[in-house]
């Protein structure tokens, strides 16, 4: 009866990743010659495949209908329309008129449901200052960004060009697009950031790898042909440029008009700079202008591009965001983004009161630190709550990390032996830890790419997932493990050392992982491996994987949406924090690293770097591209450094009822914003009077 | 009398002097320096942060530095420009962190203090006087329970009736619509609202002790025979009992008060974790785990400082009700 | 003596304690009078029942003890309008923390207590306790109460009463403390004053003082005194009458010649032999002797006269099996013996 | 004056017939006789609380099932069923279906899920029921680590797979909760005994020294006393859970953190005796003693701490379930036991959020046991005091 459910969960999802891949190429389209006119590609066409409890009102809003028309400013005709709160500023002459406002070709977001209405305010949580990223996911916007297929469209500037060696790209910026401020955002400010940040020693003692030739490690060359155009170049192809510019929070998009004046090499004057320095409590400009000044959130003064303003700091209680009036994207009838007012992040030291305040109905829409524990206390409450729970797909895994590089030999040995590897993950009762821990929501499965990236590889995804603890038994005898000790242990090769070794992880008592690592630590017991779950604390682990002094380790394994993005850090063993050979990773980065090791001569870790550094990193044609990059995935297919249990997990998206145009069944991973994939300028409240606090 | 307060007074320079380099040195022993747990909790959350911008940022914060040269530039820093340094988690000078969380906590543990010892004391009294009686054995039950369950779970209990059975807002000091809200009767009443659960669970914890150490000392007290002969000059039970043994039997509430300095700001720090309460306990707590260097030790400081400050006053006021004790001095 | 100079009589008065190991007949018919002015000496070993006596005259017999049986009745002379009419007040009926009661305590019937360190509240000046009772009992303010105690203190031979008012007992010696014990007692000119064993705490120059000063202020003030103590010598020197308790019951009663020349009971010349006389050498002190065997468990009182077991001159068959007779020997020498029946 | 004195009443009671054998025995010297012993007078106050006495019943069955928690525990508490996963206490029925009385038996129960929330629910089938049996076998154990057995306090043998008896129910893996209970309760109840005894007697001898001397033995106690109690714990145990050795086993680290605790601990009681040995040193009987030529560390064992012995007992008593509550708190912190291993904190650690309290409530039980514990050690303690008070009457 229970695995019935499960299975259907599973298609709804599985139906999901189908519509992710088939509505490719849908999304707003930049370039188009006429700007405010809606694109070729109805948002609705989405609608009818879109799956779990669809979130759409009873009817949809009539397409033509401008949200409140009674309020349009009644001066000169507008080409666009703006949110009445601005109406009535631009009324009482404190802001320009929204086509002023506007970029000459301002961006169209597509609507997931419909053209929505203006006003309210949506109400989120987080954690602190270091869990800023609820607040800065929703807002940031970058030069390009993906669209629902996970392809990449241009988002700020207008467009792209690049050579067809990839080492020099274009950027046109949109003409008489605004800061936040009003001042028009021009390549100057590039520029500025280019001159002043990237190669200010102080601020960036290392030049980030994205802004330096991959072979030569020289700086990229950046020139302004004219006021909307960026050129940059480099020594050696740069096919994974975009992915960069997709994630870079405070860097190129820099207001240099308001930043100049905070910086100690341009400003007009130093010593108001230097007691503003003191007066915020840095002693050092460098932390100043880093920690403080860069930053929309700590600094609420800075000029910022995306759909939301801070008011007030970050580390108050409750984080207030409220519209942008010069923000550059409209919906296809020409309403200016975004449709919500005021966007609250309220502070939560303990997990369980957000939990109570998402069954009481006072969160409106949340996937940050939604457990999947948690799944049948929030479902319960959605009519008390009113609200849903939607599913996305999070691109994490439950997954064990053997470290092959550990400093224990005889555990090194028998870590590196393919065999042993493939027997532990055939002796792991997949579908047990989902029954037991999981609800059985999650799916068995490797680390690998999840279905709907472009990198998926079901080789990988399903390679020795099948429970056969007799299948394992023998792997580990013709392995040279069949001795055991009088305690049922097997021996190591030495043929007195029982094999014995310790799995740290950081997860909390009680959690859902931490049951699933407690449970695999019964599973090896079983075929005679005693592993041993042992929790840390989470800077001692930091320390352990740094110095390679890790046996095992507990860690999940995301970045699977777009793995290129990030350009594959686990596929490729650099990511040390998942250290399934920490000592080898630190070598290929940097071999002078005191805790680096190189691998042995002919070892396949080295074929996954040449493929990755000859083939991948330097093709520009992504057909191909992700043609080198499956046979990385081939490599883990065959070698299986990293043992997946359980993947495609889904991730707990908490809406309000009323609030529309999110898309669920979309994957969520830090690579991609997470929840916040497509266009939250278009989320909107169906009743916004409903919805002010 | 003032001769020994300030012979204290000096002792307590040098006292202070090792503490606060010993709160320093406290930060620094576990493994690993607050970038190392920066790094941890942005890879917990998903985030990624490459190798070469964490060593950026180590040297960049000084983390590099021997530990002596941090203590030195943090301590002078304090001393000589009332500077407590950095935070380097919430990115705000750590004056003006704890600034903003400290008179609500003050506020909170009062209140929980002095409602404890308003319930405490009488029913101690009550059960020492009544010795055996029903009331007696019922309100001792009642005040071992308050000690026996785990302040946390009963704070998450009373949060989810207070939701489910009262349809109160619960989580924080106020309801989302007055935590920026200026002081107002509204603001006051919607404070009201979520100020009684932790003032509830704090007294609760405070009562049940307080109830034991009133009853237990005064039934040492009871059989005294200055008792007796205040009994035998005419004094009437209720003012014999208040005014001699009673006032005897609160010393050690006196020798106490001066400790309570300490956790006064401190607060309830488990307690205010799961209430999300906005007091510096949790702060404190988050500052120790993610080695936020000088807001930790700045907490550290600070609670020594009070502690020993608090020792000071306890002594002075055990001396200044006892004066056995004051005028030996 | 006049039947209207009784101050109190007391008649089969039994107190007992109800313990978990058993019933403590603390009293178990104790009969005795005392007249206005007398001084009265109650001798007795420890546990003999002189201080429950006290106590049960006072009201303030500590629970679990309570008196189950007997009167006390107490001849109150009034003062204010009335002058020289008696009320009579039977005082165990009266409830021991109603206000009755609190008005004859400290007021008519004070006490002088055993140990005066343990007796003051070591955290209230002895100025601030005897203006507590002054003002209790006499309509004053607190600057008069003040007066009257630095007044009281001067009487008890308190030096520099005015500036030592206000120090705290164990800021004084012995002595002190015993004085400043006593002007609270007096300070409100009680008609009775219990003296519960008032100088065993003090050395001998001090108690001789003490004693003097009672006996000073009892004749100044014309009260009546209770004495109770174990030591036969200050009874000597200082009553007039002495009742002899042994286990709850008193066993000999007459005035204190009598007793010292011409004791009756076997106790109580067991008990005079068990003292040093004075003039006494240091050598003959060895002679002396103690009464043999011990005070019986006070849960099962030996059957007939409860001093048989211990008794010299004991008679088989009669003293361990039927309750001596009180009998009066000598006018105003009373004793319950089989041996004078 | 009145002379008619009324003969007192001279019927003899029981307690007077005894008095002859009495009377001779005095005579003879037997003087010892009467005079209980200070601990049957102790036992007998003691015996006078009645919570006292309930709780130290309650109290020696929580330590009988810490000491024999294999022969408690129907189940290994480790076991996952993965079929009971989530299940409600078992309802216990001595009455079938057709109203007939029986010996107490379970009935089978069958789960179903709810498809919309995954909610699991267990339904009662009257028509299979197994009768609840004593001295059952089960899994294998060594009874106090010696002798192998596999008989269990009770269970349901005849359900075998298909059943079993929960009395708090089964945790989110399907786990017995009694099982783990009773598993919980040998670490929770003895880890703690140590540090509160460690603190005892540091608190009581320089406490004692500090207070009974005076001077600059005070001053230099009173400073240490003082900077042990500025140094924070918080960060001192999160030191000490890191500094000790991975491969340490985890009670053997909580052993080490509880240690420490009393080491901070120990300042505590010192103050209070402290406090006390003040108020007492200038008392005559200690005079007395030193006049007498007793040395001091005589003065202090023999004649000042039993005079102060209920402080100890209260503080004492006080601190066993201090550390009960500590090791809950520290799990709560995330520093003290950590599964695999089982105690109460760990326990609660992993039932403390909402989703259990709404959905599950048995697996809070743990919180019962710790409430009943502490509860039951604070009313032993309660009358211990009052049985050892000087005071009592």
């Amino acid at each position: 009866m229970k695995k019935l459910i499960n299975r259907r969960e599973f298609l709804r999802l599985s139906a999901l990743t189908a519509v992710g891949t088939a509505a490719a190429a849908c999304g707003a389209q930049p370039t188009p010659t006429k700007a405010p006119e809606p694109t070729a590609v109805p948002a609705a066409k989405v609608e009818p495949t879109k799956a779990p409890e669809p979130t759409k009102a009873p009817a949809a809003p009539a397409a033509t209908k401008a949200p409140e028309p009674t309020k349009a400013p009644a001066a000169p005709v507008s080409q666009y329309k703006e949110a009445p709160m601005l109406a009535e500023l631009v009324k009482a002459g404190k802001l320009p008129p929204v086509d002023a406002r506007l970029p000459k070709k301002p961006c169209v977001f597509p609507v997931q449901e419909s053209v929505g209405k203006y006003g309210g305010t949506l109400r989120r949580a987080f954690s602190g200052v270091s869990d800023r990223w609820g607040p800065t996911k929703f807002v940031d916007r970058f030069w390009v960004w993906y669209d629902k297929s996970l392809n990449l469209q241009p988002r700020i500037i207008e467009s792209w060009q690049v050579t067809p060696d990839a080492k020099t790209w274009t950027l046109k910026l949109r003409e008489g697009m605004k800061w936040s401020d009003g001042k028009e955002y021009t390549s100057d400010d590039t520029m500025w950031w280019y001159q002043y940040e990237l190669q200010n020693k102080k601020l960036n003692p290392a030049i980030p790898s994205q802004w330096r030739s991959a072979k030569t490690k020289k700086i990229v060359k950046l020139e302004v042909p004219d006021k909307y155009t960026l050129k940059f170049t480099y020594d050696d192809p740069k096919p994974l440029f975009l992915y960069g510019i997709a994630r870079s929070v405070a860097g190129p998009n820099t207001p240099s008009h308001y930043m100049k004046e905070l910086h100690e090499d341009t400003t007009s004057d130093k010593a108001k700079l230097a007691e503003d320095v003191k007066k915020r409590g840095f002693d050092s400009w460098d932390r100043y202008y880093l920690d403080f000044a860069q930053y929309w959130y700590a600094n609420p003064e800075r000029p910022f591009l995306g759909g939301w303003l801070a008011k007030g700091a970050l580390s108050k209680e409750l984080f207030i965001m409220e519209r942008n009036p010069y923000f550059w994207a409209v919906d296809k009838e020409g309403n200016q983004l975004p449709y919500i007012d005021k966007i609250t992040h309220r502070l939560f030291e303990n997990a369980e009161v957000l939990n109570l305040w998402v069954t009481n109905g006072e969160i409106d829409f949340q996937n940050r630190h939604m457990s999947v524990a948690n799944y049948t206390l929030y479902k319960q409450a959605e009519q008390k709550g009113d609200y849903k729970v939607l599913l996305g797909i999070s691109a994490g895994h439950v997954a064990i990390q053997l470290n092959l590089t550990t400093k224990n030999k005889l555990l090194r040995e028998f870590f590196n032996e393919r065999k042993v590897r493939i027997a532990i993950s055939h002796a792991i009762n997949r579908n047990q830890i989902n029954e037991l821990v999981f609800n059985g929501l999650l799916k068995p499965r490797q680390y690998s790419p999840l279905p709907m990236s472009p990198n998926y590889y079901e080789k990988l995804s399903n390679a020795y997932l099948e429970y056969n603890p007799d299948l394992a038994n023998k792997l580990l005898d013709e392995a040279g493990y069949s001795k055991k000790g009088s305690d049922g242990i097997r021996l190591h090769k030495d043929g007195t050392t029982p094999i014995s070794f310790v799995i740290e992880g950081t997860d909390q008592t009680g959690t859902p992982t931490e049951d699933a690592a407690l449970l695999v630590s019964k599973d090896l017991a079983k075929i005679g491996i005693k592993a041993t779950y042992k929790y840390v604390e989470r800077a001692l682990y930091t320390q352990h994987y740094e110095s390679n002094e890790i046996e095992a380790a507990w860690w999940g394994g995301d970045r699977t949406v777009v793995p290129l993005a990030s350009e594959a850090p686990i596929f490729r063993a650099t990511m040390i924090d998942r250290p399934w050979a920490p000592a080898w990773g630190l070598y290929y980065m940097d071999p002078n690293n005191p805790n680096a090791e190189e691998p042995p001569q002919g070892h396949w870790i080295r074929t996954i770097w040449k493929i990755w550094d000859e083939e991948v990193a330097v093709e520009p044609d992504p057909q191909k591209q992700n043609e080198a990059f499956k046979k990385i995935l081939d490599i883990w297919a065959e070698e299986l450094p990293y043992i997946g249990i359980l993947g495609e997990q889904p991730a707990l998206v908490i809406v309000k009822n009323g609030f529309k145009n999110y898309l669920p069944g979309m994957p969520i991973d830090d690579t991609t914003a997470d929840e916040h994939l497509l266009h939250t300028e278009t989320y909107f409240w169906d009743d916004p009077a409903k919805h002010t606090t | 009398m003032l001769v020994y307060i300030a012979r204290r007074v000096l002792l307590m320079i040098p006292t202070i002097f090792l503490i606060s380099i010993i709160s320093f040195v406290a930060i620094q022993l576990p493994p690993g320096d607050f970038m190392t747990s920066y790094v941890a909790g942005l890879r917990t959350m998903g985030e990624n942060i490459e190798q070469e911008a964490i060593d950026n940022l180590r040297e960049r914060y000084g983390l590099g530095q021997p530990v002596y040269v941090q203590y030195i530039k943090w301590i002078s820093g304090i001393i000589l420009r009332g500077d407590w340094g950095q935070s380097m988690e919430w990115q705000k000078p750590v004056k003006d962190l704890i600034g903003e969380r400290i008179l609500l906590t003050v506020v909170l543990s009062l209140v929980s203090l002095l409602v404890s010892w308003f319930i405490a004391i009488p029913i101690g009294v009550y059960s020492a006087t009544h010795q055996y009686s029903i009331l007696d054995y019922v309100m001792s039950i009642i005040s071992f329970i308050g000690v026996g369950v785990p302040g946390f779970l009963l704070a998450l209990i009373i949060m989810y009736f207070a939701q489910t059975r009262l349809n109160l807002n619960v989580g924080g000091l106020f309801s989302q619509e007055y935590i920026n809200a200026p002081w107002s009767v509204e603001r006051v009443i919607d404070m009201l609202k979520h100020l009684w659960i932790p003032v509830l669970i704090l007294a609760v914890e405070g009562t049940a002790g307080g109830i034991r150490t009133t009853r237990a000392n005064l039934l040492d007290e009871l059989n005294k025979p200055y008792v007796e002969l205040a009994r035998a000059k005419g004094l009437s039970e209720w003012k014999l009992i208040w005014k001699y043994p009673v006032r005897i039997a609160l010393n050690p509430f006196f020798s106490t008060v001066g400790w309570s300095l300490a956790s006064l700001i401190s607060g309830a720090t488990l307690i205010s974790v799961v209430l999300s309460l906005q007091t510096t306990g949790p702060m404190q707590l988050r500052a120790l785990t993610s080695q936020d260097m000088y807001l930790a030790g700045s907490f550290l400081l600070i609670l020594s400082v009070l502690t020993v400050i608090g020792t000071l006053i306890s002594d002075i006021l055990l001396a200044w009700v006892d004066p056995r004790i004051r005028l030996e001095k | 003596m006049k039947q209207d100079q009784l101050l109190i009589a007391i008649k089969n008065l039994k107190t007992y304690f109800f313990l978990d190991e058993g019933t403590v007949r603390a009293l178990d018919g104790v009969d005795f009078d005392i007249w206005r002015g007398q001084t009265i000496g109650v001798v007795g070993e420890s546990g003999c029942g002189k201080s429950v006596t006290a106590r049960s005259i006072l009201r303030i017999v500590p629970r679990p003890g309570r008196i189950v049986d007997g009167t006390i009745t107490f001849y109150r002379r009034l003062h204010d309008n009335g002058a020289g009419q008696i009320e009579e007040i039977d005082l165990t009926k009266l409830d021991p923390t109603g206000p009755e009661m609190r008005n004859i305590r400290g007021a008519e019937i004070a006490l002088v207590p055993q140990e005066p360190m343990a007796s003051l509240s070591p955290v209230h000046t002895i100025g601030n306790q005897i203006c507590e009772a002054i003002m209790l009992h006499q309509k004053v303010g607190k600057e008069e109460a003040r007066v009257k105690a630095i007044e009281m203190l001067d009487r008890a031979g308190f030096p520099q009463p005015k500036q030592r008012i206000d120090s705290y007992p164990h800021q004084l010696s012995g002595g002190l403390r015993q004085r400043a014990v006593i002007a609270m007692g007096l300070s409100c000119h009680p008609s009775l004053l219990i003296a519960d064993e008032p100088t065993t705490a003090l050395d001998v120059t001090t108690e001789a003082q003490i004693l003097r000063l009672m006996r000073s202020l009892q004749h100044d003030l014309g009260m009546a005194i209770m004495f109770i103590t174990h030591n036969l010598g200050v009874v000597a020197q200082m009553c007039e009458d002495v009742v002899v308790m042994y286990m709850g019951r008193i066993v000999e009663e007459a005035p204190v010649d009598d007793i010292f020349h011409n004791p009756k009971h076997p106790y109580t010349q067991a008990l005079l032999r068990s003292i040093p006389r004075l003039g006494q050498k240091t050598k003959e002190r060895r002679q002396l002797e103690s009464i043999r065997g011990t005070v019986p468990d006070p849960y099962t009182r030996p059957r007939g006269c409860a001093f048989h077991p211990r008794c010299t001159q004991r008679i088989r068959g009669v003293c361990d099996q039927t309750e001596p007779p009180w009998l009066e020997v000598e006018p105003g020498h009373k004793v319950r013996c089989v041996l004078y029946g | 004056m009145t002379d008619a004195r009324p003969i007192p009443d001279q019927t003899p009671t029981p307690d007077q017939v005894e008095s002859q054998a009495l009377d001779d025995e005095i005579l003879s010297g037997g003087e010892n006789v009467y005079v209980a012993p200070p601990w049957k007078l102790m036992w007998w106050r003691f015996r006078k609380h009645k919570m006292a006495m309930v709780s130290a019943v309650i109290l020696i069955l929580f330590y009988f099932t810490a000491i024999f928690c294999e022969f408690v525990a129907p189940y290994d508490p480790d076991a996952s069923f993965i079929q009971y996963k989530y299940a409600p206490p078992t309802k216990i029925h001595i009455r079938d279906a057709e109203g007939n009385f029986r010996a107490p038996f379970i009935y089978q129960t069958q789960r179903g899920i709810d498809p919309q929330t995954l909610q699991i629910g267990y339904v009662e089938d009257t028509t299979t029921r197994y009768t609840i049996r004593f001295f059952v076998p089960g899994f294998e154990y060594k009874l106090l680590g010696l002798i192998p057995t596999n008989i269990h306090l009770f269970g349901v043998p005849e359900a075998g797979e298909k059943q079993g008896v929960f009395l708090f129910g089964a945790d989110r893996l399907g786990r017995d909760m009694f099982s783990r209970i009773a598993y919980g309760a040998r670490l929770s109840l003895s880890l703690g005994l140590v540090g509160v005894f460690i603190s005892l007697v540091l608190g009581v001898i320089l406490g004692g020294i500090s207070g009974y001397f005076g001077g600059w033995v005070d001053t230099l106690v009173q400073r240490t006393i003082e900077f042990i109690r500025t140094i924070p714990t918080i960060p001192l145990w999160m030191t000490l859970s890191a500094a000790l050795p991975v491969d340490w086993p985890i009670t053997r680290v909580y052993f080490g953190i509880t240690v420490i605790l009393s080491l901070v601990g120990w300042t505590f009681m010192a103050r209070v005796v402290r406090g006390r040995f003040l108020a007492m040193r200038e008392e005559d009987f200690v005079l007395a003693a030193r006049l007498n030529g007793a040395t001091e560390m005589r003065i202090i064992l023999r004649h000042m701490v039993p005079s102060f012995l209920s402080y100890i007992i209260a503080a004492l008593t006080l601190a066993i379930p201090g550390m009960i509550l500590a090791e809950t708190g520290l799990s709560f912190l995330g520093l003290g036991l950590r599964p695999p291993a089982i105690s109460w904190g760990v326990l609660l650690q992993e039932a403390m959020n909402l989703r259990s309290l709404v959905l599950s409530p048995w697996v809070l039980t743990p919180g019962f046991a710790v409430v009943i514990s502490v509860l039951a050690f604070n009313f032993v303690g309660d009358g211990l005091r009052d049985a050892a008070d000087p005071y009592a009457r």
